[in-house]
């Protein structure tokens, strides 16, 4: 970690770049927060460790309207990210200096709490040198220990890969944390019954409290003015009223991000209430790999977009019944 | 909210006899915004018109609704009747209580409840109507031909006739296209050049057409009557004006090793060179990449010996810059290139030709003087065989799916040609489908079977093998007899596909005219809209939109002509108003619409935007109301909802469906 | 209302409104109408002062805070002129005499008719439409005349076309004693022989004396400039009152939005003395 | 000092459900929250917070108003029932009691809100004690007790200590409760044992991180000196725009009324808002708080300055630390605090 | 609303665009081809101005059944419209089943100008189609029912 202080701290210095946009260590071990940092005092409390999960291209938006270029850490899967966001012109690649950072496989404290461990002081083994197998933890109520794969956010455990797809210099060692299928889940929910369906998503959305964290989290929710705020068309939801818009919310947010969601999973990690949110988009993605052929959204910043696009003989949708 | 006045119409009994027209008057006049509700018998007479006009200005209406037949029939009228009145043309809705209605239901409760619903959501849809005005555009008065062929000359010279300017803009020295190239032509039999010569020589002396030969265009801005074009003159290292057509330059010129387009690379031509002895016009160019002066600096052998003192080594790439009001592009075909066949053996052997070859080698100003001859030995062959479909019709990435539809004429054309002329020689063609369908066609091919000997055997060749004789084993099928066949062939002819232009794609992308997966441009309607493309203004001439043969080539060339006739001869486009439109304050500059626009309607420009207070710099959407077409693709594409589209806006949708559910 | 009596225990039902029917509609300019309500029984829909706002909703399109434009002082009815901007103001504009609107109010605190402007010199500055709110305070001057020094009113707007009220400034205004108008339009006119300019620089024409009262109303471009001219002139903060009406959306100090520090507009406003509005917290 | 096995606890549920309403902790997919109780359910008093703070009990996500009606030019009000029976909030833990007595400031405050008063007026509150405060948790701050509810306005105040819940009236509505269930309550409560528990509550919440904290300079007096304080404009950075603070904090009031049209008339609604929303407060004047950073900087004002200042000093942030565990930024109340030198 | 004494009758939206399916209706009308007046036609210009939201819209307001007809793939008035509405309606129609809303409360059917009769009958289908899935409750908005 020390060595990406130097590094940006040379970059600061000869001018390459004017700020540097990275993770600030937190009160606790694992609330680090994004921060920019401006001079290499501040560049002291930078932190880079397994609980530094948040995706950074969407801050680049708003980065690159400040003067000068800005040092941006991206991991691996936030890359597709920002590729997608230069697609849609929504960043400036000029204004940014990217130093890919490699990737252990992002923490998730819920996870830690979901074991029972409450009451945290501290955890050790969360670092990039750390070994990543165990993370010790102390708390009020003794010490525990829990390993470093059962903590990771959902989205590791079926990671794209750890190669950058952008990026001016790369940093720190990887490693590979993909131990599941990324559609399992998915495939799941598809061979319910469409009872069992609807029981499944009325029980998670129920729980959905409309804060909006999935959507302005979102690398690809970057609009100006979201349709479900906008009081223009008659379409603004503040609260779900009903259950009906809870579905209407998640469904339309993953519609408008189908074939832009580079399934970097920040929605589900964000989400208070622990909705796997990823689901959405993930069933949009599956269903374009298989009805358009394989899509990566963010692995280029050129190519269209599924839903730019057609064929002469695409599925019709009379596919869904009929795939029974 | 508008003050809405809703006029049911009885159409007679159409629409009485099974929708109560009193009681659909009674329901909607409790709608929000309706002041005015009346029936009548003929709503689209002109006393209902009467009627509309009265209530309009009595009861200040701002928005009609109509409950009649389809907006498809009434719609225009209804809209004129407002406009008489006062009130803007869009500010009129149509209910079809007649098609949707009265005529598909027998219970009249129940059609009167249905119909009461349809006014319902016209109502709800008219209160959020805003009044538009279609915009008007000026037109240029003068037409852009891109390919000199004799689409792009028939064309243009159609389009000058009716008195209105055109420039062609022809990539090689000279105009005449493929249709130069050929020999003969199909079914009459009557000489290529004898019938396109005097075309090119019109065109050139045509005083409303200006010929733009080794020239492209390099650059397409603007929209429909009103299109800015950069056309690039290349430098032909030669004064026009000087030049006299003498040729002495090209027959001293020391350097003439290189291929000869024109004749397909069959023999060579110097590096100062017309393509052919007609070539209009006929100024040579010096092809810079052979020719010694360029390449070492000696040389200036043709600088020497032009009297005229036309040579000009220092002349450079000029730009013009011209305006058109319309832009037929006529940019033609090619064959596609065989030597991806290994088994047809084309690379390996010479005597293994494309039909473009053979045309060459039967012309008595081809390579071979118009002797058919092997140009491996400068023998007479004996045996010929056709292949046909090599690279047509195809299942595979090789090859192109489409039937390249000439073929099949110009083979039988070939075929006729070589037994009338050299009896001794026998031909025999393989072929998948015999396709005729044209004016004499059939009868043209049954001539060649049944007059001339013609051997046509259905099936495929599965490997065409040069034999150490110089002979070349042709192995086929049968497919009538069911038997393996071997054939000895002295040259082997194949028919091979014909593709689009290579630089189509190029002009496509300038012109945003959409084109298919197989680079043709594609059409604004396959049926109704065959010439024109999608994009606004641009219009198709020949084989660019798809494989077709002279006369069709003409013909569409002619239709070309006269849809940008009938656009120049406007003085302004009035365009429709119900266009897509971006709120600037919601767009994120993100380019969705302008991936589905099929017209190439949305453009982005960088601009300061007060936002509620905040100043920023954004890249927003604007749509260019003469180019879109209003679909409403982009409307969809677009998350946000910045880009709605007038005329049937979100809301006004939303209000219908709210309408209609409740 | 409905046979529900579970309201009747509490006493004060904020959020619920009362029916009021649009009993006249006057057009005073092209974009501004001056709506008549009454209560559907006849008589007023409720009690309010100078300067207060209510609540003005047509079901299901919207609602929005409007301040009272008729004075206390009239016992038969309320009126508001509303400025065409927006979807709820679209649709209030394309009511008819008889139709059913929802009010509820009244809300903030208003004008200090009855403590601090008694006695004094007031001048009224309004620019367009930020007439309404003050013509409450002008009438309730004009009906309790005795209590207050002179009254001077500086009227300004785009065009003489776009004065409200115009009529009964002429008929009652320009007629009451002790009250100067003073009108402007920001451009000349056909017809229009009165004075031309901008309603700040009329101002400093008119060099008032600096010991009135201000109240002052108008869009925040003439505020601004009227609040220099009104310095120049040896004003004093204290002396000077607008109200912030627009900023008020619940209007009883619970939803949150309204607040500027501690203040809220809609509980503590809409109408500031200068002095206060010096004070707070740079957010308006 | 009364008690009642917590193996018995189903049996009180489905007493008390019996008669009135019971709001408890439930577990959904997952989560706890506080919910309905009904047959199915899966109560949870175990974990320590709900996810969202049980003020929805109170002052629900979303309400209706009235319903409007056109009937013709006419329009017919009918305005939707006030809570009008009794129901029991059980489990609340002091800070969320604490949020309560926050939001009966604004609510209560004239004039007053009816919606809210009337569930007030019939929520019997039974308050539990924290039995394992967390690392998040800073109620000491605030001086709120989370060993004991007795000093607040809960009705009743309980404590899970070992396999039994001590159970302790506080009001006459909570004596009303416990009498009605006599039957499932034994009255030898030993409070001896509730005072061990709550020393041992207490010996935990003092060693907890963020007990120190100091709310120095939190108030009317430094107003300007925190509106100005360049601190802001790094501290919003990573703030998101998103509501979650808001909608799991005990204390934020901020709600937005809406119509929606359901086809037959048209439903008036009070839904909560978030004055983190870049266009909360877009008014007929505009949006006088435009950027992220003053909508932040309001927020921790409103909690820690504006508030105090016009309720005699009580903060609106209760500790309860929601917001440390759910800011997707990892922002919260006490990084801010802590940024203006509160940890020193 | 008591569904089980009275028999049930749909409301279905269509979505018909302007140029072919609009056209399809209007011809099943002259040709007076008898299908449920359950189905209301709301007019888009092309099937591409189909916003999945409308469709939800729809079915929040109390709609059973969303049908989109557009002109055959391949003779879009827009040339394109249309491939894009078919891939749009795939997914939405996908993730209606994922979520698990009955399979046939959305359909899209391609109409021609010239198909009075496939217009007849496809709605006809349509609305024996949602009468026997029954009112739907998996995507209404609560506060709709009437």
């Amino acid at each position: 970690m020390q060595e990406l202080v130097n590094r940006a701290k040379e970059l600061l210095a000869d001018g390459t770049v004017s700020r540097v946009l990275g993770w600030k260590a937190g009160d606790m071990s694992y609330n680090p927060e994004p921060a920019y940092f401006n001079s290499a005092e501040e560049l002291e409390n930078f932190v880079y460790d397994g609980f530094c999960g948040a995706n950074l291209s969407k801050y680049m938006i708003e980065a690159s309207k400040l003067e000068g270029k800005t040092l941006v850490f991206l991991k691996p899967c936030d890359t597709y990210s920002f590729n997608q966001l230069i697609k849609e012109h929504r960043v400036d690649r000029e204004k940014a200096y990217i130093i890919g950072v490699g990737c252990k496989g992002k923490l998730s404290v819920e996870n830690i709490k979901a074991q029972g461990i409450k009451g945290i002081e501290s955890i050790e083994g969360a670092g990039m040198n750390d070994g990543c197998d165990t993370l010790t933890i102390k708390t009020l109520y003794g010490d525990k220990t829990c390993s470093y794969n059962d903590a990771m956010l959902e989205r590791c455990h079926v990671c794209k890969g750890k190669e950058h797809q952008i990026s001016d210099e790369v940093m720190l060692e990887s490693r590979d944390t993909k131990d599941a299928e990324r559609f399992a889940q998915v495939e799941a929910i598809e061979a319910m019954t469409p009872e069992e369906k609807f029981a499944f998503f009325q029980k998670e959305l129920s729980k959905c409290i409309r804060c909006n964290a999935c959507r302005n989290v979102c690398p690809a929710c970057s609009c100006r003015k979201c349709v479900f705020d906008s009081t223009k068309y008659d379409t603004a939801q503040k609260a779900n009223v009903t259950s009906f818009e809870e579905k209407m919310f998640h469904i339309i947010r993953a519609f408008h991000v189908a074939g832009r969601c580079t399934d970097c999973g920040e929605c589900s990690r964000v989400c208070p209430q622990g909705i796997p949110l990823h689901l959405f988009n993930r069933k949009f993605i599956k269903d374009i790999d298989t009805f358009y052929g394989e899509f990566q959204a963010g692995e280029d910043t050129e190519s269209r977009g599924p839903l730019t696009n057609f064929t002469f003989d695409d599925v019709e949708p009379s596919i869904v019944g009929e795939r029974g | 909210m508008q003050r809405v006045g809703v006029f049911v119409c009885h159409c007679g009994s159409n629409i009485a006899a099974t929708v109560d027209v009193k009681k659909v008057v009674e329901m909607v006049s409790l709608e929000p915004g309706v002041v005015h509700a009346e029936d009548y018998q003929y709503m689209c007479s002109e006393a209902g018109q009467a009627r509309i006009d009265a209530a309009i200005k009595e009861k200040g209406l701002t928005g009609i609704v109509v409950c009649s037949c389809s907006p498809r029939m009434h719609e225009a009228t209804f809209r004129k009747a407002a406009e008489r009145a006062g009130l803007n043309p869009y500010m009129v809705e149509i209910a079809n209580i007649r098609e949707h209605c009265s005529w598909i239901h027998k219970d009249m409760e129940e059609a009167t409840k249905k119909a009461v619903v349809l006014a319902r959501a016209a109502i709800a849809k008219v209160n959020l109507n805003a009044p538009l005005q279609p915009g008007e555009s000026l037109v240029t008065k003068r037409a852009l031909v891109i390919g000199g062929g004799i689409a792009g000359i028939q064309t243009a010279i159609d389009i000058a006739d009716a008195g209105y300017e055109v420039d062609i803009v022809e990539k090689t020295p000279s105009i005449g296209g493929r249709m130069s190239q050929l020999d003969k032509t199909f079914p009459t039999l009557d000489c290529s050049a004898c019938i396109l010569t005097p075309k090119m020589v019109e065109a050139a002396a045509h005083e409303k057409i200006t010929i733009y030969t080794y020239s492209e265009v390099d650059k397409v801005t603007g929209f429909v009557g009103d299109f800015t074009v950069d056309i690039r003159k290349k430098a032909r290292s030669i004064d026009m004006n000087k030049c006299t057509g003498c040729g002495v330059c090209q027959e001293k010129c020391p350097s003439k090793k290189t291929p000869s387009e024109f004749n397909r690379g069959l023999n060579t031509r110097s590096a100062i060179y017309t393509p052919f002895a007609q070539a209009i016009p006929n100024v040579p160019v010096i092809d810079r990449d052979a020719c010694i002066k360029f390449k070492t600096g000696k040389c200036g052998i043709c600088e020497k010996v032009c009297q005229a003192g036309a040579i000009d080594y220092e002349q450079k790439d000029e730009i013009v810059t011209q305006k058109y009001g319309a832009i037929v592009v006529a940019t033609g075909f090619d064959v596609i290139k065989v030597d991806q066949y290994e088994e047809y053996a084309y690379s390996q052997s010479k005597d293994v030709i494309t039909s473009l070859e053979l045309e060459r080698i039967m012309n008595a100003a081809g390579p071979t003087k118009g002797h058919l001859e092997r140009l491996s030995d400068g023998k007479h062959p004996k045996e010929m065989v056709f292949i046909q479909c090599v690279g047509s019709r195809c299942s595979d990435d090789k090859g192109k799916s489409y039937c390249s539809k000439i073929c099949c004429m110009y083979t039988a054309k070939h075929a006729m040609l070589i037994r009338d002329k050299y009896p001794d020689v026998n031909v025999t063609v393989f072929y998948i489908d015999v396709r005729t369908p044209g004016k004499n066609f059939d009868e043209f091919y049954r001539r060649a079977v049944e007059d001339y000997g013609v051997n046509y055997i259905k099936g495929q060749v599965g490997k065409v093998a040069p034999q150490p004789d110089g002979s070349l084993l042709v192995q086929g099928v049968d497919l009538i007899d069911n038997k393996q066949i071997l054939k000895k062939a002295d040259m082997v002819v194949l028919a091979a596909a014909i593709e689009p232009e290579k630089d189509v794609r190029r002009i496509a992308t300038m012109l945003t005219a959409s084109i298919d997966t197989n680079n043709f441009l594609t059409e604004s309607h396959a049926k109704l809209r065959p010439v024109e493309s999608p994009t606004a203004g641009v219009f198709l001439s020949g084989v660019c939109q798809g494989p077709k043969d002279i006369p069709e080539t003409v013909a569409q060339a002619g239709a070309a002509a006269v849809k940008a006739i009938g656009l120049l001869a406007k003085d302004k486009l009035l365009t429709n108003p119900c266009t897509a439109k971006a709120d600037e304050l919601m767009c994120n500059g993100c380019s969705t619409c302008a991936n589905v626009c099929p017209y190439g309607a949305i453009t982005y420009e960088t601009k300061e935007i007060n936002d509620h207070g905040i100043r920023e710099t954004r890249r927003v959407a604007s749509v260019n109301n003469a180019l879109c077409q209003g679909c409403g693709a982009c409307t969809v594409a677009c998350p946000s909802g910045a880009m709605d589209l007038q005329g049937f806006s979100n809301r006004q949708i939303l209000a219908e469906v709210d309408a209609i559910c409740r | 209302m409905s046979e529900c009596t579970c309201h009747d225990k509490y006493s004060l039902d904020t959020l619920v409104p009362q029916i009021g029917i649009i009993t006249d509609i006057r057009q005073e300019t092209p974009d501004v109408k001056t709506f008549r309500v009454n209560a559907p029984e006849g008589g007023k829909l409720f009690e309010h002062m100078p300067g207060q706002c209510a609540m003005v909703c047509v079901p299901g399109v919207g609602e929005a805070m409007f301040s009272i434009t008729s004075s206390p002082t009239n016992k038969e009815y309320q009126e508001f002129s509303i400025k065409k901007c927006g979807v709820l103001t679209d649709c209030l504009h394309s009511l008819e005499v008889g139709d059913q609107i929802t009010v509820r109010g009244p809300y903030g605190n208003n004008f200090p008719v009855d403590t601090e402007l008694k006695g004094k010199d007031l001048l009224f500055v309004a620019g367009g439409i930020g007439l309404a709110p003050l013509r409450s305070v002008i009438n309730y001057v004009i009906d309790n005349r005795a209590d207050y020094g002179t009254v001077d009113i500086l009227y300004g707007s785009r065009s003489a076309d776009d004065l409200v009220q115009l009529k009964e400034i002429q008929e009652v205004w320009c007629k009451t004693e002790g009250v100067n108008v003073h009108l402007t339009i920001d451009r000349e006119q056909e017809g229009w022989d009165g004075h031309v300019g901008f309603v700040p620089s009329y101002l400093k024409e008119l060099e008032f004396a600096n010991d009135k009262t201000v109240l002052v109303c108008g869009p925040p471009i003439m505020i601004k400039f009227v609040l220099q001219g009104l310095k120049e002139l040896g004003f004093e903060n204290e002396q000077i009152y607008t109200t912030f009406e627009l900023r008020m959306k619940c209007g009883i100090g619970k939803c949150g939005r309204c607040n500027i520090g501690s203040k809220y507009v809609c509980k503590d406003g809409p109408v500031f003395r200068y002095d206060q509005v010096e004070e707070l917290p740079n957010e308006y | 000092m009364y008690k009642i096995a917590k193996s018995n606890l189903p049996e009180l549920y489905k007493a008390i459900a019996g008669s009135k309403e019971l709001y408890l902790p439930l577990e959904n997919a997952g989560q706890v929250n506080f919910g309905p109780w009904s047959e199915d359910c899966t109560p949870d008093i175990e974990t320590l917070k709900s996810v969202k703070s049980p003020k929805d009990v109170f002052f629900p996500q979303s309400e209706n108003l009235y319903t409007c009606q056109k009937e013709g030019k006419n329009i017919k009000i009918d305005p939707e029932k006030l809570k009008d029976q009794d129901f029991v909030v059980f489990g609340m833990k002091s800070c969320d009691v604490k949020g309560v007595e926050v939001l009966d400031k604004v609510f209560l405050a004239d004039p007053i809100d009816t919606y809210y008063a009337a569930r007030r007026d019939h929520g019997i509150i039974v308050a539990m004690a924290c039995h394992e405060p967390e690392e998040s948790c800073f109620c000491k701050v605030f001086g709120i007790d989370a060993a004991d509810a007795s000093s607040s306005i809960a009705d009743v105040a309980t404590w899970m200590i070992g396999e039994d819940l001590y159970w302790k009236p506080l009001t006459e509505k909570g004596e009303a409760l416990t009498s009605e269930l006599s039957g499932l309550l034994s009255s030898d409560g030993d409070e001896n044992k509730v005072e061990e528990e709550k020393q041992a509550i207490t010996a935990i919440i003092n060693k907890l991180p963020y007990s120190d904290l100091s709310l120095e300079g939190w108030d009317g007096d430094h107003f300007e000196e925190k509106f100005n304080a360049t601190n802001w404009e790094e501290l919003y950075k990573p703030c998101l725009a998103c509501g979650t603070c808001t909608f799991v904090c005990p204390t934020c009031q901020c709600y937005d009324i809406k119509d929606y049209n359901t086809g037959n008339g048209t439903q008036r609604y009070r839904c909560w808002d978030s004055c983190m929303y870049s266009d909360f407060t877009m008014m007929a004047h505009g949006n006088n708080r435009n950027s992220q950073m003053q909508r932040f900087r309001q927020r921790f004002m409103h909690k820690l300055v504006y508030f105090p200042t016009n309720n005699d000093g009580m903060y609106s942030c209760v500790g309860c630390g929601r917001c440390v565990e759910k800011c997707p930024a990892s922002l919260n109340i006490v990084k801010v605090i802590k940024n203006f030198g509160g940890d020193k | 609303m008591s569904i089980e004494n009275e028999t049930f009758r749909p409301k279905i939206v269509a979505f018909c665009c302007n140029w072919c399916s609009y056209a399809g209706a209007d011809l099943a009308g002259s040709s007076r081809l008898v299908y449920p007046a359950d189905v209301k036609i709301i007019r888009v210009p092309c099937s591409c101005r189909v916003n999945p939201m409308f469709i939800l819209r729809a079915f929040e307001k109390g709609a059973d059944g969303v049908i989109m007809c557009g002109c055959h793939p391949g003779d879009c008035h827009y040339s394109t419209g249309n491939y894009y509405a078919r891939r749009r309606m795939t997914l939405l129609f996908s993730m209606l089943d994922f979520i698990g809303v009955e399979n046939g409360r959305t359909r899209v059917e391609w109409v021609s100008a010239a198909e009075g009769v496939k217009f007849s009958t496809t709605m006809n289908e349509f609305v024996e189609k949602i009468t026997s899935l029954g009112p739907n409750v998996r995507l209404e908005d609560l506060r709709c029912r009437n």
